[in-house]
């Protein structure tokens, strides 16, 4: 079969590519370092060449590197275009990046149908295939703010906040120090754990479970974040009245799957134990821990990113003058809005860390369950 | 009501929060009695014990109120004030809860459209799910000022999205408050609605297949139908979510009316009682959506053929 | 003359590329089934049944070898509608009543109306459920949901069907009345089924070919025509010829169960 | 009539009454203007929300606005209605600090978002480190009231005259057992609510026309709310101010910082400002043109 | 001399409490189980098998009638451990490796290592399933997770054995084998065992006593004793003798039966 593949993100790239060069030029007139025409020229061959070559009848992987190298080549060039000439951007260069984004498109779509043999393979396009989506995210952010003359106030680039963020080591990291390490990591912990316990607690004891579930499920679905002004007031500035809202915050969502996961042992397993005269805490132990284990991980994983969000926004409501909530609201008041980004990039790199990691130990933990199975 | 209702849940809920409402009690004395000592050594005055819990349960800016004023408080602001009145919960919690409903909104056709874009496209499924996850680690909620302040202003001002939407100032107000609950609730659907339509079980799509099924008749005859469990779970935690968007987008950003500006103004003036009439409303608020949510989800269920528990 | 072919497969082979490497369900099959014939497959489990009907109906790719249906390869004779399928569980739709689940394939394939609801009431009869349109699967026994998804394979104009132990989870007494009743059918309707069942004696009451299956790799060891007569009393299961057919299907399973247990 | 949008530093109170009540007076509407007030939070950064375009004018501290200025925010200060400041820090006068001597080693609650500057520039002359410790004074990002002070978990916070102080008295504080430290008494003040404008904006006569009648109609609002500070206090209570007795007072309070009622920069004032934010690193290189007083001039005629 | 009772059942009934009504499950039920006896239920879908086994093993408190477990109340002999059971389904825990799964009772009942290991050898031989023991039960087919259910209730010493329809899951051969040696083993142990099956056949194979019984109320309708030789080859099967006890019980079952389908 030697006839062409063509895909409607190589077709549309080549169109973006034709009216790009109808509405020449890439920069608006009067731009302090303008396209020499050698660099103008080159993008536009390398982003239809890459285009037509992905239509060529070859092996899957090798259309994904043409594109891979196409798109990210010369949104590159575009980009490294635009340093001196911030705000002159015009409707061919977006025209011209968007054909980029399609090419990009279509290397992520070539990539997601491959099935590579090796665990390492598989592992690598797990990675590369949310890496090209994210970088993309960046890359269209840095020519929106940089291109368009968003003002940096109001949106900064994406390069700026990575600068600011290697600038800023130190500070990032005592916020990181006060925020995570001691109000998110002391109160998740805490918060899961009296969770749990009163979760066997009310699985012991009939009474209790039926009272404290209607309460907690309802609880759980409450505006909690409103009581950080009050946490504030109660345990003072530093980070236990922080502690305290992640306490409450994560409490609730534990107590409300744990419970769940405990009831979860199906009746013949239960039985089974009946058969045997197990004891209640054998039974505890070898049945209904273990079939909970699913739920359990469940709300580990919301209140990862509960736990978070309650820290930073309780430290709105007065802190010691560190912290990553602190530190965003302060900044936004001096107008040094790279630092809030930054400050969100680090919540989001610790979010994601924290979420990967409890993923992770579920996978080793639940190993059985059928949604971990069945990949 | 059968008998087991009362015995199991009525009896055992009503304890429970009796005996909360008991440790409040409790907590209430506690925590209000140093600034009560303070003040009666100030005022050079030595009260019983009894008379000084009772004024520890009287204060008009307690540190922890108790209940019943609390409750008095509630009582005063939605039966006594006219509904319009700006001191009236019922309006707050109005204004709170539309700009919830519209985040809500928007939030389920967001995360529904993603749902349906992952479901049915492999690439969006690998590149676009890690990013999800990552998504709801950022503290939107810290930064929901910035954002709110900068949609109105995109809203408002002189651009071509506000041309095309042309909305008022009031509109653009509520939209730019609904952003966060959107973007708090849009998640728990999308992941819900993608554990949804991928719940049909082999052997029922490989029976779409024996029929030669359109691709758009497995959607709306399979995977529809099997996903509006998840869908009514999902919806549940999302309009939660969205709530606290709406309450939090209101909090510092110079909004006049809902509960996070009466949380927030109680907090400037340390109207500890309105603080927590805020929270009780904010409370209510969230357990009458949750019903009516579970609710549809009874009405939807039994019409689909689900069994009485 | 003999009468045309419906399913016809050359050589057939089908291997399986699971996690830990490949698994070979059918190899070398060859069978041709004529139109009228009711075939029933018997075998040990995993040697390939639901594979091979699975072949059949375009769910699952031979590896090599040839296969046509009705002369057609399988996926356009899915396309045109050619056959019924009877899963091993009755996999009906949770959230829609009996009628409505029956009525499904016809929705698909566009029936009208009248003719749906004349359809509908014709299968329910078939598999005595009438009455029973307008409960929900759950609120059915076991057996009856089975015989629900049978008449859901019935409802639409099929000549061929494709049943996967269709009565495993019913009891003996139910078992025997089905079986009755398909026997039924198939004489009126001159439908060609493909029938897979643990069971000897039904594959011994039922079919006009028993096909025996031996696993590891899955392939057919014996094909056995019977020589019943076509009128099937329930007590034709005690006479000497019905028990000699038996007998030479377990000698033929026990082969090829060889050594494993 | 034209249009103009006026954000606000802070929750509608007393502290702005004059523009409510030149707007419910109909001022604004005489020279012909629809003036839109739009009150502002904790974190409200007006200089963000005329940076974006959703405000035409913006009240704000001078602090803020010559930071936003080198940001890439060209804010000119177009009136200054607060010719004094009403920033103080007050103590416990059973706590340890009675004089500017005993700060070190002591916790002090400082309200942050662009309010922090008087104090730094204060600390600064005091030569006091803000990172804590024995030689030093540890700061505490400040909520919205006065609890800190009431629970003691700072032994002084920062309260503006016409607001947080009144809490405090409400708290059940006698003003004679609170130490104030008043930054204008000090002369450590620094510029508070002044008016602001885009420079690029300000190029244009037909806006600046506009500003000046938006100015003049202002300090008439001024004028009559020092005058009749309980009427008042009402149309702020009618706009959505909080707790009506606060707002009477406040509008006394703020009849004080008001002056002359001209709304004219004093220059003195704005250099000293400008000083202690260079002195303090807080920007980087004297600002130039950040204030004009064409406006005030021509709204005076 | 008659051997000792083991399960002794008088006037037994029970009525389960559904949300729709009271459900007559069991109804006047008179039993005299012998040490040493292997007795199968037989009996429609519903007709009370599974709530009769239940009551002897306490997980089902009868509403009337009286019961004894080797003259212990049925409460007093599952604390003393006096049976093992086994359910229609696996129950095996996922998280458990099949030596684990088997090692599970032993653990609770406090068996000591060496023992333990040795035990669940054995076990695992019995049911031919040696070189599976580091496996998880999703790893295995159906039929083997039901033999290493078997297996585990085997691993410790319980005279009376309650298995409940364990080899509905199995194919005919697998099940045949396996009802040879489920014979040798009651042959060897002198155990007592209950056992529910829907298959004729087998109920006549394996059993020394066959309850018919039919539902709705769920009563006993006939009680079989068995003329079969204690020696059993398979081929037993094709004798006359065989199918005349088969006969009668495929009588007892069509009464019990009626007109339902
Ligand atoms: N999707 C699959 N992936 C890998 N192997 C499979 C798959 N489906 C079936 N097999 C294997 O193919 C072989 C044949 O399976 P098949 O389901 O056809 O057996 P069967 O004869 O229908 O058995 P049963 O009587 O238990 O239904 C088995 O060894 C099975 O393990
Ligand atoms: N927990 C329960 N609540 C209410 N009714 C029940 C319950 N368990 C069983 N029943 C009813 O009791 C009757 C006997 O059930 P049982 O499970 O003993 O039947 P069985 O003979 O084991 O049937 P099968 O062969 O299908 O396993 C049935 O009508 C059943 O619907
Ligand atoms: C976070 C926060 N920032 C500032 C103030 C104090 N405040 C109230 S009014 C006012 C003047 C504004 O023009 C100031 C500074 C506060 N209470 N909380
Ligand atoms: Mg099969
Ligand atoms: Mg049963």
């Amino acid at each position: 079969m030697r006839h062409l593949t063509f895909s409607w993100q190589g077709v549309t790239a080549l169109l973006l590519c034709l009216a790009a060069l109808v509405t020449l030029p890439l920069l608006a007139e009067g731009a302090a370092r303008p396209f020499t025409d050698g660099t103008g020229t080159l993008v536009f061959i390398i982003v239809i060449a890459a285009a037509l070559l992905s239509f060529a009848p070859q092996p899957p992987a090798y259309r994904a590197t043409v594109l891979f190298i196409g798109a990210h080549g010369a949104a590159w060039m575009l980009l490294s275009a635009l340093s001196g000439n911030e705000g002159m951007a015009t409707r061919a260069f977006f025209l011209l990046l968007f054909a980029c984004w399609l090419l990009a498109w279509r290397c992520v779509t070539e990539l997601s149908n491959q099935q590579p043999a090796t665990a390492l393979g598989k592992s690598t396009l797990q990675l590369l295939i949310p890496a090209i989506f994210g970088a993309w995210i960046l890359i269209l952010w840095e020519a929106a703010t940089r291109g368009a003359g968003i003002p940096f106030i109001i949106l900064p680039p994406p390069s700026a906040i990575g600068a600011r963020i290697m600038a800023s080591l130190p500070i990032l990291g005592d916020d990181v120090k006060q925020t995570i390490f001691k109000a998110v990591l002391i109160g998740y912990i805490v918060g899961c754990l009296s969770g749990f316990l009163v979760a066997v607690l009310a699985d012991r004891v009939a009474f209790l479970r039926r009272g404290l579930l209607p309460i907690g499920n309802m609880v759980s679905a409450l505006p909690i974040i409103g009581i950080a002004p009050v946490m504030v007031m109660w345990f003072g500035f530093d980070w236990p009245s922080k502690a305290a809202v992640v306490i409450i915050m994560t409490f609730f969502p534990m107590l409300v799957n744990t419970v769940a996961g405990l009831a979860a042992s199906g009746s013949m397993e239960r039985d089974l134990m009946r058969t045997y005269a197990s004891s209640d805490w054998q039974t505890l132990l070898k049945l209904k821990l273990p079939a909970a284990m699913p739920f359990i991980f469940n709300a580990l994983k919301i209140n990862s990113t509960l736990a978070l969000i309650g820290a930073i926004v309780a430290e709105f409501f007065g802190t010691p003058i560190v912290g990553m909530g602190f530190r965003i609201s302060t900044e936004i008041g001096r107008m040094n809005v790279d630092m809030v980004w930054a400050e969100i990039a680090v919540a989001a790199l610790a979010g994601s860390i924290f979420y990967g990691v409890i993923a992770l130990t579920e996978r080793a933990v639940t190993f059985w369950h059928p949604s971990i199975r069945g990949g | 009501m059968k008998p087991d209702t009362l015995k199991n849940k009525i009896i055992p809920v009503t304890t429970i929060l009796l005996a909360l409402v008991a440790i409040w009690y409790v907590a209430a004395v506690l925590m209000n009695a140093p600034f009560q000592r303070d003040r009666d050594s100030r005022a050079g005055v030595t009260p019983t014990t009894f008379e000084f819990i009772g004024k520890t349960l009287a204060q008009p800016k307690p540190i922890l109120p108790a209940p019943h004023q609390v409750a008095q408080n509630v009582y005063e602001n939605t039966v006594l004030r006219s509904l319009s009145s700006n001191r009236s919960l019922v309006y707050h919690s109005w204004v709170t809860l539309s700009s919830t409903l519209l985040g809500f909104g928007f939030g389920m056709l967001l995360g529904i459209l993603l749902a349906v874009l992952i479901v049915h496209n492999r690439a969006m499924d690998r590149s676009l799910m890690p990013w999800l996850v990552a998504s709801q680690t950022i503290p939107i909620l810290a930064i929901a000022p910035m954002i709110v302040i900068i949609s109105y202003n995109v809203l408002t001002g002189d651009n071509a999205l506000a041309h095309l939407l042309n909305l008022d100032s009031d509109a653009s107000r509520l939209v730019s408050k609904a952003l966060i609950s959107t973007y708090l609730s849009f998640f728990p659907v999308a992941v819900g609605m993608v554990k949804g339509l991928r719940s049909p079980e082999i052997m029922h799509l490989d029976l779409m297949r024996t029929y030669y099924a359109s691709p758009m008749q497995t959607f709306w005859k399979l995977r529809v139908p099997a996903s509006i469990p998840f869908l009514f779970t999902s919806m549940k935690v999302a309009i939660a979510a969205s709530l606290v968007g709406a309450i939090v987008g209101e909090l510092p950003t110079g909004a006049t009316a809902g509960i996070g500006s009466k949380l927030l103004a109680g907090s400037y003036y340390s109207q500890t009682i309105d603080i927590w009439a805020a929270l009780v409303a904010g409370s209510l608020l969230a357990g009458i959506l949750v019903s009516i949510v579970g609710l549809a989800a009874k009405i939807v269920d039994s019409a689909m053929g689900g069994r009485p528990a | 003359m003999q009468a045309p072919s419906v399913v016809s497969a050359k050589d057939l082979c089908l291997t399986y590329q699971a996690n830990d490497g490949p698994v070979r369900a059918l190899s070398d099959v060859n069978l041709d089934v004529r139109k009228g014939d009711f075939v029933s497959f018997i075998g040990p489990s995993g040697c390939g049944k639901t594979t091979f009907l699975r072949v059949i109906a375009d769910l699952e790719k031979s590896t090599s070898g040839e296969i046509s249906i009705n002369g057609m390869t399988p996926e356009e004779a899915r396309k045109a509608r050619a056959y019924g399928y009877v899963f091993q569980a009755p996999a009906l739709y949770p959230w829609r009543t009996i009628e409505n689940n029956i009525a499904l394939p016809l929705e698909i394939m566009g029936y009208s109306g009248a003719d749906r609801t004349r359809r509908i009431a014709e299968a329910l009869d078939l598999v005595s459920l009438t009455g029973f349109e307008k409960k929900f699967p759950w609120q059915l026994s076991g057996g009856m949901q089975q015989r629900a998804s049978i008449a859901r394979a019935l409802a639409f104009d099929a000549d061929l069907l494709l049943m996967d132990e269709p009565f495993g989870a019913l009891d003996e007494i139910v078992r025997d009345h089905l079986n009755e009743e398909l026997l039924k059918l198939w004489a009126r309707t001159n439908k060609t089924i493909c029938f897979v069942t643990h069971s000897i004696p039904e594959a011994v009451y039922l079919s006009t070919k028993i096909v025996v299956m031996s696993p590891r790799p899955g392939r057919v060891t014996d094909v056995i025509d019977s020589t019943l007569p076509a009128e099937r009393p329930l007590d034709i299961r005690d006479t000497p010829e019905f028990l000699e057919i038996a007998h030479r299907v377990r000698e033929g399973l026990r082969t090829g169960h060889s050594h494993e247990v | 009539a034209d249009k103009v949008v006026l954000q606000l530093k802070w929750v509608t109170q007393g502290q702005f009454g004059g523009y409510y009540v030149a707007k419910d007076k109909g001022f604004y509407k005489e020279e012909g203007l629809d003036v839109d007030i739009k009150p502002g939070g904790p974190d409200i950064a007006p200089e963000q929300v005329i940076a974006g375009g959703g405000a035409d004018v913006i009240v704000d501290w001078m602090g803020g606005a010559l930071v936003a200025r080198e940001k890439g925010v060209p804010l000119v200060n177009i009136a200054q209605p607060y010719q004094k400041s009403g920033l103080e820090m007050i103590c416990r006068k059973d706590g340890p600090v009675k004089t500017e001597a005993d700060f070190k080693g002591h916790t002090l609650g400082v309200w942050f978002f662009g309010n922090e500057y008087p104090f730094f520039a204060w600390m600064n002359k005091l030569g006091l480190s803000t990172e804590g410790g024995p030689n030093g004074v540890t700061v505490l990002k400040q909520s919205f009231d006065v609890q800190p002070l009431v629970q003691k978990q700072a032994d002084c916070i920062s309260v503006m005259t016409y607001n947080e102080y009144w809490q405090a008295i409400d708290a059940g504080f006698k003003p004679e057992e609170l130490t104030v430290f008043n930054y204008t008494a000090m002369g450590n003040d620094l510029l508070e609510d002044g008016l602001y404008a885009m420079e690029d904006k300000l190029k244009d006569p037909a806006f600046k026309e506009k500003m000046v009648k938006f100015v003049r109609a202002s300090m008439k609002g001024w004028k009559y709310a020092t005058e009749n500070p309980d009427e008042a206090a009402e149309i702020v209570m009618d706009n959505g101010g909080q707790d009506e007795n606060h707002q009477k007072r406040m509008m006394g309070e703020v009849a004080k910082l008001v002056g002359d009622g001209s709304g004219k920069l004093d220059e003195a004032l704005y250099a000293r400002t400008a000083k202690a934010l260079l002195d303090q690193k807080i920007i980087s290189k004297e600002p130039s043109g950040a204030w004009t007083h064409d406006i005030t001039d021509a709204a005076s005629k």
